[in-house]
């Protein structure tokens, strides 16, 4: 099982902060997502602006993930 | 550089670093941001009542701790202190505060600059805004994008 | 604005300028310029024992007025405050304190590095160093002479 | 009778901060503490980087002056 977190709009769009999620890759994740999210959360969650962290850092590929590790959706920051 | 959730006192803040500088320091650059009731994103004079900031615990200290790391690459700024707030705040309240020491001003202030800059574009922390015309997420302006790019060219 | 020889509280200036700014404010950027022990114009690294500013009473005054005056004139910084400190002073203690407070925080980082420009090379004050090397009457910098020059051209 | 101040180094030049000077206008003032001081005070008055105010304004001309005016000769200034 894999912790899957959602952050500002994308939790909102989402309803939950968090899921836990069997998957074995990212592809794995996304699989499930669309399963079980509503199509409107689904395509929040698909948009180019929104960058992935596995276990805190950012990916653009598809790493295999283990048992307790973190993935994130994280839409466009601002701080300051 | 520290992430929480009450207010800082910069008064505090200084004197810790005024103490590290010693007589090494010829100037130390304060930046504090401060909760505007003017809803600024949105451009139509909407009053704001609450700002809220979250964060991604960890990730954002991370991304914070990699913004000063790149000021003290780019100038000889030997102290920096970041304080940013989340949670719920009211107008005029602080939010963030960025204190550079140096031996030179310019260093100070451009870092000081530097480092607002890519907190505003690159830091791992996400704005909502409630004002009269509701509820809203924020994202970077353009214009804070500009200014981070620019640094990127320098 | 003002002119003085005993030491200032950042703190106190700070609070004061909160008030007077409210919700308006959305920047506030302090800068703290403090004796250096390096004697940094002579660059030959002797030890500065202490540093006398002299000043001449009511064009000194006026002379760092327009400074702020222009500052005023060319970003939207409507709260502004200057203490410059004149007399003796040792290595690490506060000699003068430029604060700046707008909407917007590049109007006030801006102008906040233009009055620190301004006073090192059009404010009527005069420094004089006492320093292992002996003692000597300091000029602004040629790069000091390059930054003021810099903002005319903008 | 105007008054005649120094800051500095040229106060410390001129070996005074202030002189009570008879003079109707700058040229005689220059007249004056051309007599009065040595060559190396004087000469150090005359430099290019050597500015002149009355009652506190800059001057670049001859103005006339009257009793009670007060001229300050002053050197490079620097703060911050």
């Amino acid at each position: 099982m894999v912790t899957v977190k959602f952050f500002a709009q994308l939790r909102d769009a989402v309803g939950t902060d968090s899921l836990q999620i069997a998957a074995a890759d990212l592809e794995q994740v996304y699989a499930q997502l669309q399963q079980s999210l509503d199509s409107e959360a689904w395509e929040q969650l698909r948009q180019d602006n929104v960058r992935v962290a596995v276990n805190q850092n950012i990916v653009n590929t598809n790493p295999a993930l283990c048992h307790g590790d973190e993935v994130a959706f994280l839409p466009p920051v601002t701080g300051g | 550089m520290v992430i929480q959730q009450h207010d800082f006192d910069v008064a505090k803040i200084y004197d810790t670093m005024r103490n590290q500088a010693g007589s090494d320091a010829g100037a130390i650059v304060t930046f504090v941001g401060l909760v505007r009731d003017r809803n600024a994103i949105a451009g139509d004079g909407s009053t704001v009542s609450t700002l809220t900031l979250e964060h991604y615990p960890g990730m954002t200290e991370k991304s914070i701790a990699s913004i000063i790391d790149e000021a003290q690459q780019r100038w000889p700024v030997p102290w920096v202190n970041v304080v940013h707030r989340v949670g719920e705040m009211q107008p005029s309240e602080q939010i963030v505060l960025v204190m550079v020491g140096s031996a030179h001003r310019d260093a100070a202030f451009a870092a000081a600059e530097f480092i607002m800059d890519y907190l505003k574009t690159k830091a791992v922390l996400w704005k909502r805004e409630l004002s009269e015309a509701g509820e809203r997420w924020l994202e970077s302006t353009d214009q804070d994008a500009e200014r981070s790019k620019n640094w990127q060219q320098n």
